[in-house]
């Protein structure tokens, strides 16, 4: 190990020492110190970010290949701190209601888990990085201890996820034994040097498909996240569905880009079939929820149907040459795009909750009159989340069916924009409550906190950039894969 | 009879015993016998490895299942004292349905890799490799600290996580009732309507959606 | 050089696997099924040390320590959640907790 | 002048003025801001067509990078039918925003908000040159109407809106997804990745293709345009809607519809055109007749003139798809004049409603007593409406059926005149029973109208009569683009394949 | 001097303009004055131009402004200067004068009295319009125009539901001839590629060697137009109801002018009729046939404006016949003639109407000659001239059409049948309706009668002068066909004679012609006063004698009734099930694919139960069928 590798680590480190800090900080510090470990959880995720883009080391793997160093790694390295540093100030606005500093040391970790996933180039960093991502979560989720529907979803979400990452191990031992490597890279090699549809493969390639799926929250892998993205607190809604969701995510696009490639005709009909389940039932059954988490969960799952899409179209030859590049670029922009929007918006449902106790379309009556901006807010989410312009989500949409149609899956783009025609149903029907209802008189404005205040403004502005001018963060993504793409058996 | 056969009979035994153990582990009634069978599966497949030359994980099985994880299991049933046989069904109605998929998966295994497989390339840490590092303890160090560093530290990491969200989880909390001094603006609120909300509505049965006003 | 030969451990891995997946489809206790979900882990630690062995290449084994060391946190969590869980119910069956749903 | 960004200015006042409306504080300023806001559009847009040179293509370009890594531009321009539209567009808003200062006194920031917005979406539509933009546009019109008719709307409005709203994206997504196709079909023919509009209007594409594309873009226009059978969303719509939400609705919102046809589906695939040419002409026959025969038979005031609107839209594909100079030209002045008259006609309404509170017919009549003015510009308007010579609807639907004629699709025209029979008759009907007869007590003590009102009517009126009495003002703004397309259209080879 | 043509239009739609912007606020009575102003200044230049150009008739243009071009469609809007447009010009003027002179004085104590006098010039210049017209479009547009002034005036009195339905009626009547007119001229410009009067006459013989049939088909279009505007069978019934409108409107409108306008446009183009037969029979037959239909009705008439309806529908019919024979001078003559005693006997009858303060039944008349004397003597007059008694107007014209009738042969023989028992007939209502009115003992309330009085000068000048035209107008027709009439719209007509249509009759057959018809009207006149002088019964008698053919004749053959169910019924009928139709399977479709949609994801909710166990179950599947796809795949 050379001090290449520990440059490429700095902001894991960093993000570990700050949470190390913070719980240090908490147990000596006493009770009373909530802004200063704020203000420090934010200068460490300023500085993670800083020390992420700048501190590049040059070669593009590390840790003898179990890391890969590449402008992917980074691009997912500031998202995903970006989000948890959110989430923690939006978590912040909770009170004295649950334990901040622990809740913000296990954000932290599982942030760490996140960057390990997008940064993976190898099955072990795949599996600890979903374990380390996923064992705060199933806390964070059952913080309010005291409310019974947080400890049942996070049960469920406990019991099925060990269930998950034990289905993924098992995938993952059979590849490892059948390819003699964890080393995705190596791995497509190997398999590309034997018929890749010899059948033995397929059992672990297939595991490793569910066990990727589950996480990510895809049909039929997905029961387990309505309800525990209703029962959870919604901070941590938040960050399961912008953090978790998306370290997931990266780690899926990381594994089919640099490992599957050889298996591709075996992939994308699983992936497509998963992709068009999950845009059908998320949307269709959200059409029912009355509970707006519960309704964004069931979003969530549509949303990471549109984004499989573009995971399926990866390896797809376009007539105009490799459609690589693309396809990961979508995925990467809908994936910030996703973020903001979904941030925001479960922003400004705890808002309400903190207005009504409860997160159902009632409770959202009459915001448009009591808290004008917060309205305007949510529907500035609410509109990008259909794929309305001038909000991101639609270049976000735009940049996915661009490339399912380049891949040649015009199909299922029709598929895509027919149930985000339906989504549009249950995102208006929220505005519907918030502006063309008339609530009771009883509802007072929702009380003011910064907190939520500085979450919503980011929500808000960066979709709304994003929506107007996507050039700088398409060409971003684009630019960074490209050192990911060199990487790939055929870039 | 050679070490050979002789060995092919105490992997049969532990097998079969690791097998039985585990069908004991979901068949019986009581958890604290299901948590004594999973034992009994640990250190049975301890042996296996101790059959492959994995002396170093064998040991480890024991320590940290049967010593850490399922001592765990007994604390929790002794702590909520659920160790009394609950005369309760013990399987769900969906069990039928359960063995046949599972058969099903079991088939679906035997058809993918039942054919002679051909297994990966061979790895360079051949016996003698091991031998010359001084064993099986010393190798897997050399391959743990050398090549895996980053995922052992990790692994610390993740241990850490456990650590706290368990506390966070377990620890006893004040529970005296706070004033609304000290409550955030947020809770109180929350609280005030929190009531006249439920008393408005009906008992919320939670996403039961009074579905898409047409 | 591996003894018997390594079909039978990845027979017993699989044997393992999917009797604890019927652990966890079956049984209504939750402290049951987390057992079957370990019962799962053994067999996927089998399959690995098999492969190891058979393929001289110590990752193998070096992976089941990540294992163990993630099942030991997900006991510790995952029994912490089910504590918390029993101060609100008394009864530990999986389907009597279902106040989410739809 | 090329240099001067006046389009951009045109198009992006209106957001200006609706950014300033967010921080002013009494209702007085508000209005203000708006109404010089829309002025100032509608007077460059003046400018614009004075500085236009009939025949000369698209003029007054602006083209910068937008998205370059997706090939998105930002490009706009005018020919004469967008001129024509934009300019309608801009008198419509002045107009209504002018109307909405006697009208609407509830939620005014956001009701202005919301106009200036639309505004902005729906000229955007009319000079965007690059598709991606033409697309956001097209979209981004969707939420104001949507808040529009959701918030000031009637009983049922949020089932109306919801429904307008599903309807429209339904159709405009698929037409999404037909752009991008194009766009790759245009980029791997000729290896030029763009969504320019006029780049892609010079490919030529298979057969196959072309039918795909030109089913998605139907869709979107059609349920745009309304045709039957994809009209329903519209009376409810309507229905619900504020008189100005109405005005815009049937004014311009319409017209994108008829836009996009001649815009696109012509001349992008002309072989698909030809193929659908019997149906689409079939449907819009089926329009005129089978909406005027439910027209007649409505209680409601503003559910008959939308009904009449399916029935008058009917006209204009109807000329569209009769591959005709006459026609098109027709086509276009239909929009124009429907445009003015039926927004003229849900803006008495929406008079009539706010004094008497009611739209079933069968409560009214005998206004004409009490509202001397009112009844004459309803009674003009209602007569323009069903195509009176010497105004503007007779110019439109005349020239269309001389188009229908010369199409060799006679039929078609001689069943379509009938339709004007049936439109008098639901029209005069109508008028007699709200304004004609007995006045009912309940409507002794009606003013009649303001000046303001009298003047936004009338001013309408005035436009109404040039464009029946002098016509050629405006067709000679864009008859020569429409030859153009007649032209691409009648070479395409199918076109052959048909004559022999 | 015709480049000041566009005076004569111009004129009247000032007056318009003035009266309807400042009528209602400012002027009030003072809009009279305009209006007059207005169309006397029309009638006087239109005799200047006439004047001007006695001795050369030829046509002439005056291009005023491009109405559109459109490919290879373009329209210029030109006033057209010839003789028949000058006659034309010469009797709506003048007749349009006199009843605006007269409207003073009957609409004085109307409340609506600025409206009436914003319409009237209205309709002038739209009749001066269609009259000048030189292409298809412009007179179709001033067609539709003369129409809405037909709609506006017959409903002046908005209030009566009667007139409203009246009103409606009327335009959509017209609007279906209409139709037939628009889709005639759509043909015409498929045929010709042009809608210029001239340029199409030019073509014509070409097109009718080439495509007869399409030819045939543009006229009787057009004719549909006719019939509608000139209220000829089937298109009639709207006519009679038109006498809700006030009595002058019904003078100038639905009399003298608008109504001719269909035997003008034929008129018009005659190049094109007497190019194909066919449509020249359907014209003639329709004509006779309408002549004698209407006056049959008019016998059982008992609203003295009706009576004078049918009688014009019938006098239309004649006209009609004429022009289907190729005598399109006489049309004209008659048209002019008709004109005069015609509007004369509805301000006549207006005259007893405001005399007798709104009494319209002749039944509750009679005996009023001694009470207003010029009335009923310029009401005989009138009476006579339309009953054709020489030497009135009405008599020369109807002589000259009948002789032509007869002269054209074969079919002729029929219509002149026809003709002549029409002129009998209307001799007989006429004077039937002459006698109950002013003669024979009263049968109105006393006290009623004693408040009867004549007319103010204002109305009564207008009345006489008209009596001097109905007199004298004649004379311009004579000598039967080489009056100065004939002479001045030779060569308009000139075609008719190439195609040989106009036959020169010898003198013989002129006189006894002129005797038959005397002795017809005479005899007509005879019978009625035999009815109802001598033995001076109640009307209600004589119909009581002929019970079943006076129900017949009394409702006008139920055409109305018929017209009502089957075709206004039928349509409502057609629109109601339209409309549930839309509402429930149109629409119905579109809330059905929300329905499934919404019905599809509730299905799907509830495999969310909320039970951990069926979750993994799920998951367990899934991997289950990735495996078996996979398997599948192996295949």
């Amino acid at each position: 190990m050379e001090t290449a590798d520990l440059i490429s680590i700095l902001p894991e480190i960093i993000i570990t020492l700050v949470a190390a800090c913070v719980l240090l900080v908490d147990a000596f510090g006493g009770r009373r110190t909530h802004p200063g470990l704020l203000a420090l959880v934010v200068v460490g995720s300023v500085a993670a970010i800083v020390v992420s883009v700048v501190a590049r080391a040059d070669g593009a793997t590390a840790f003898s290949g179990v890391l890969l160093t590449d402008g992917y790694a980074v691009f997912f390295k500031v998202l995903f701190i970006a989000i948890a540093a959110l989430s923690i100030v939006l978590a912040f606005a909770q009170g004295k209601e649950i334990p901040f500093a622990e809740l913000a040391a296990l954000i932290l970790f599982a942030t760490v888990g996140m960057l390990l996933l997008g940064a993976t180039g190898d099955l072990i960093t795949l599996y600890l990085g979903v374990e380390l991502t996923s064992i705060p979560v199933y806390v964070l989720v059952a913080i309010k201890r005291d409310r019974f529907r947080a400890t049942e979803g996070a049960l469920k979400y406990f019991l099925l996820g060990a269930f998950a990452s034990g289905v993924l191990l098992y995938g993952i031992a059979w590849l490892f034994g059948l390819t003699g490597t964890t080393n995705l890279q190596n791995m497509a090699l190997y398999v590309q040097s034997q018929g890749a549809t010899d059948p033995w493969f397929l059992l672990g390639l297939g595991l490793l498909l569910v066990g990727l799926a589950f996480k990510v929250a895809a049909v039929p892998f997905h029961m387990w996240t309505p309800d525990a993205y209703q029962g959870a607190p919604t901070p941590s809604t938040a960050f399961l569905a912008a953090g978790a969701k998306m370290g997931a995510m990266a780690g899926l696009l990381r594994v089919v880009v640099h490992g599957l490639e050889p298996w591709q005709d075996m992939v994308v009909p699983v992936v497509v079939a998963i992709a068009v389940a999950s845009m059908i039932v998320g949307n269709f059954v959200a059409i029912w929820q009355r509970d707006v988490k519960r309704l964004l969960a069931y979003s969530s799952i549509a949303h990471t149907g549109y984004m499989l899409v573009g995971v399926a179209v990866v390896h797809a030859q376009a007539a105009d040459g490799g459609l690589m590049r693309d396809a990961v670029a979508a995925v990467m922009f809908y994936a910030v795009v996703y973020a903001l929007m979904t941030l925001g918006a479960f922003a400004v449902t705890f808002a309400v909750e903190r207005r009504t106790g409860g997160t159902e379309m009632e409770d959202f009556q009459d915001l448009g009159r009591t808290s004008p901006l917060l309205a305007a807010a949510m529907v500035i989410f609410m509109i990008s989340l259909t794929g309305i312009p001038p909000a991101a989500g639609f270049f976000g949409k735009l940049y996915l069916l661009q490339v399912a149609v380049n891949g040649g899956l015009t199909w299922v783009a029709v598929v895509l924009v027919l149930t985000s025609t339906v989504s549009a149903y249950y995102y208006l029907r929220v505005v519907v409550n918030m502006y063309m209802v008339e609530g009771r008189p009883r509802l007072l404005p929702v009380p003011a906190s910064t907190a939520i205040g500085a979450v919503v403004a980011v929500g808000v502005i960066g979709t709304l950039v994003l929506g107007v001018y996507p050039a700088g963060a398409v060409e971003w993504a684009q630019a960074a894969f490209e050192e990911a793409g060199k990487l790939a058996l055929s870039p | 009879m050679n070490s050979e056969t002789l060995l092919t009979l105490i992997f049969a035994y532990l097998a079969l015993a690791c097998v039985v153990f585990a069908v004991l582990v979901v068949l019986l009634r009581n958890p604290v016998q299901c948590a004594l069978a999973l034992v009994g599966v640990v250190f049975h497949l301890a042996g296996i490895f101790i059959l492959l030359r994995a002396e170093f994980l064998a040991a480890a099985h024991i320590i940290i299942y049967a010593g850490a994880i399922i001592v765990l299991f007994l604390f929790t049933m002794m702590l909520l004292n659920l160790n009394v046989v609950e005369r309760a069904r013990q399987f769900h109605m969906q069990a039928p349905f359960a063995v046949v998929i599972g058969a099903l998966l079991f088939v679906e295994f035997i058809v993918l890799t039942g054919a002679a497989i051909t297994v990966g390339a061979q790895g360079p840490h051949s016996p003698a490799w091991v031998a010359g590092q001084g064993g099986n303890v010393q190798a897997l160090g050399q391959v743990l600290f050398r090549d895996y560093l980053l995922p052992f530290e990790v692994a610390s990491v993740l241990l850490t996580a456990a650590v706290v969200g368990a506390i966070v989880l377990a620890r006893q909390r004040p529970r005296r009732p706070r004033s609304s001094s000290e409550m955030g603006v947020g809770e109180w609120m929350a609280e005030r309507y929190a009531k006249a909300e439920r008393r408005a509505r009906e008992p919320a049965n939670p996403g039961q959606g009074e579905g898409p006003q047409q | 050089m591996i003894i018997p030969a390594l079909e039978y451990y990845l027979v017993l891995g699989a044997a393992l696997f999917i009797i604890g997946l019927l652990g966890v489809l079956v049984r209504r206790n939750l402290l049951i099924v987390f057992m079957s979900i370990e019962l799962i882990l053994l067999g996927a630690n089998v399959t690995f040390v098999g492969f190891a062995v058979a393929l001289d290449n110590m990752l193998g084994q070096a992976f089941v320590i990540f294992s163990l060391t993630v099942a030991a946190a997900e006991a510790a969590v995952g029994l912490a959640i089910i504590v918390a869980l029993s101060r609100h119910r008394d009864s530990l069956n999986v389907d009597e907790i279902n106040t989410l749903k739809g | 002048m090329e240099s001067f960004p006046i389009l951009s200015l045109v198009l992006w006042l209106p957001l200006l003025a609706a950014v300033i409306v967010l921080f002013l504080r009494e209702r007085r300023a508000m209005f203000a801001v708006a109404i010089a806001g829309t002025l100032l559009s509608l007077a460059l847009s003046v400018a614009v067509w004075a500085g236009f040179a009939p025949g000369a293509g698209m003029q007054f370009q602006e083209r910068f990078d937008w998205l370059p890594a997706l090939g998105i531009q930002y490009a706009l321009g005018v020919d004469g039918i967008s001129l024509l539209m934009v300019l309608l567009n801009t008198f419509l808003f002045f107009l209504c925003i002018v109307y909405a200062w006697a009208s609407v006194h509830e939620r005014v920031k956001e009701y202005l908000f919301t106009m200036l917005l639309l505004e902005v979406g729906i000229t955007g539509v009319f000079l965007a040159l690059d598709f991606v933009l033409f697309y956001v546009f097209w979209e981004i019109m969707l939420i104001p109407m949507y808040v529009l008719i959701g918030v000031w709307g009637g009983e049922r409005r949020v089932y109306a809106t919801i429904k307008f709203v599903l309807y429209t994206l339904f159709g405009s997504l698929l037409m999404l997804v037909a752009i991008l196709a194009l766009y790759f079909v245009h980029g791997n023919t000729t290896g030029v990745y763009t969504f320019d509009i006029l780049e892609l209007t010079q490919g030529t594409y298979g057969e196959r293709f072309q039918l795909w594309a030109f089913l998605a873009f139907f869709l979107a226009f059609a349920i745009k345009v309304p045709m039957v059978p994809f009209h329903t969303w519209l009376p409810d719509a309507h229905v619900e809607a504020p008189t100005t939400g109405s005005v815009i609705l049937a004014g311009i919102l319409l017209k994108m519809g008829g836009y996009g046809f001649i815009r696109f589906s012509l001349p992008l695939l002309p072989d698909a055109s030809h193929v659908a040419q019997t149906a689409i002409l079939v449907l819009s026959v089926i329009a005129i007749l089978y909406g005027a025969l439910v027209a007649l038979m409505q209680t409601d005031l503003k559910k008959l003139i939308a009904y009449s609107s399916v029935s008058h839209m009917g006209f204009v594909t109807l000329g569209i798809f009769s591959f005709t100079q006459q026609g098109l030209d027709g086509a276009i002045m239909q929009m124009f004049s429907h445009g003015l008259v039926t927004g003229a006609l849900f803006l008495c309404v929406g008079q009539l409603y706010e004094r008497t509170h009611d739209r079933l017919i069968a409560n009214l009549g005998g206004l004409a007593h009490r509202w001397p003015v009112f009844a004459a510009l309803f009674l003009f308007f209602s007569l323009a409406s069903i195509g009176l010579p010497g105004l503007s609807g007779f110019v439109g639907e005349f020239m269309v059926l001389l188009g229908a004629f010369m199409a060799g699709t006679r039929i078609f025209g001689v069943l379509a005149v009938l339709g004007i029979i049936l439109s008098a008759a639901y029209m005069l009907w109508m008028y007699w029973r709200v304004m004609l007869g007995t006045l009912s007590d309940a409507h002794r003590r009606l003013q009649d109208l303001t000046r303001l009102e009298t003047a936004v009517l009338a001013a309408l009126a005035l436009v109404v009569v040039w464009a029946g009495v002098e016509p050629q003002t405006f067709i000679e703004l864009f008859t020569a683009d429409t030859s153009g397309i007649v032209q691409a259209i009648t070479e395409s080879e199918t076109a052959a394949l048909l004559a022999e | 001097m015709t480049e000041v043509a566009w005076l004569v239009p111009l004129l009247p739609f000032v007056a318009f303009a003035i009266n309807g912007l400042f009528g209602r606020a400012y002027l009030k009575k003072h809009t009279g004055l305009i209006a007059n102003a207005g169309v006397l200044g029309a009638l006087v230049v239109t005799a200047a131009l006439f004047i001007s150009r006695l001795d050369h008739a030829e046509p002439e243009t005056v291009a005023l402004w491009t109405w559109a071009v459109s490919g290879d469609f373009a329209l210029d809007v030109t006033l057209r200067v010839d003789a028949l447009t000058l006659v034309m010009l010469l009797v709506v003027t003048s007749v349009s004068f006199m009843v605006h002179v007269y409207s003073i004085g009957y609409m004085a104590k109307d409340p609506g009295f600025w409206r009436f006098f914003t319409y009237l010039p209205l309709f002038v210049f739209a009749m001066i319009m269609l009259v000048m017209a030189n292409n298809l479009l412009v007179l179709f547009v001033f067609w539709e125009a003369v129409g809405l002034c037909s709609y506006l005036l017959i409903g002046f009195w908005f209030e009566r539901q009667s007139a409203s339905a009246a009103a409606i009626k009327a335009f959509l009547t017209n609007r279906i001839g209409d139709v037939g007119f628009l889709i005639g001229l759509l043909l015409a410009w498929y045929v010709f590629g042009t809608l210029n009067y001239d340029e199409i006459f030019a073509q014509a013989p070409a097109v009718a060697a080439t495509k007869p049939g399409m030819l045939t088909l543009i006229c009787l279009m057009l004719f549909v137009g006719a019939m509608g505007k000139s209220a000829q069978f089937p298109l009639h019934v709207w006519l009679p109801d038109a006498m809700e409108g006030p009595t002058p409107v019904s003078a100038l409108i639905h009399a003298a002018t608008m109504v001719t306008a269909g035997v003008y446009m034929v008129a018009r183009f005659n190049p094109l009729y007497v190019l194909t037969p066919t449509a020249m029979v359907v014209v003639a037959l329709v004509g006779a046939f309408t002549a004698l239909f209407a006056a049959t009705i008019g016998l059982a008439q008992n609203d003295i404006k009706r009576v004078l309806a049918f009688s014009t529908v019938s006098q239309l019919g004649l006209m009609f016949m004429a022009l289907g024979v190729g005598a399109f001078a006489a049309a004209i003559f008659h048209l002019a003639t008709h004109a005069f005693f015609k509007g004369l006997l509805f301000l006549g009858s207006g005259s007893v109407i405001h005399g007798t303060d709104e009494e319209q039944d002749m039944q509750r008349m009679g005996g009023l000659f001694g009470k207003m004397p010029v009335t009923g003597t310029t009401y005989i007059i009138g009476g006579l001239a339309l009953s054709g008694i020489i030497p009135l107007a009405g008599f020369w014209s109807k002589d000259e059409l009948l002789g032509a009738t007869l002269l054209s042969g074969g079919i002729g023989y029929l219509l002149y049948a026809l003709g002549a028992l029409a002129s009998l007939l209307t001799a007989v209502y006429t004077f039937r309706m002459i006698f109950l009115t002013f003669f024979g003992t009263t049968r109105m309330a006393s006290d009623r009668f004693a408040h009867v009085h004549e007319s103010p000068r204002v109305m009564t000048v207008p009345l006489i002068v008209l009596a001097v035209g109905a007199a004298l107008a004649g004379f311009v027709g004579v000598p039967p066909e080489h009056g100065l009439i004939h002479n001045y719209l030779h060569d308009t007509f000139l075609a008719a004679e190439l195609a040989g249509l106009v036959h020169k009759p010898s003198t013989a057959f002129v006189v006894t012609l002129m005797a038959v018809s005397t002795l017809v009207a005479l005899f007509g006149i005879l019978v009625a006063y035999g009815v109802y002088m001598r033995r001076a019964p109640a009307p209600e008698a004589v119909a009581g004698k002929m019970r079943p053919i006076h129900a017949l004749l009394a409702n006008k053959y139920y055409l109305d009734d018929f017209y009502d169910t089957i075709l206004a019924g039928g349509t409502r009928a057609v629109g109601r099930l339209f409309a549930w139709f839309d509402l429930n399977v149109v629409d119905g479709v579109v809330n059905l694919v929300g329905l499934v949609i919404s019905g599809v994801g509730g299905g799907l909710r509830r495999m969310q139960t909320g039970r951990l166990e069926n979750y993994a179950f799920s998951v367990v599947l899934g991997t289950a069928l990735v495996l078996a796809f996979y398997i599948f795949m192996m295949r």
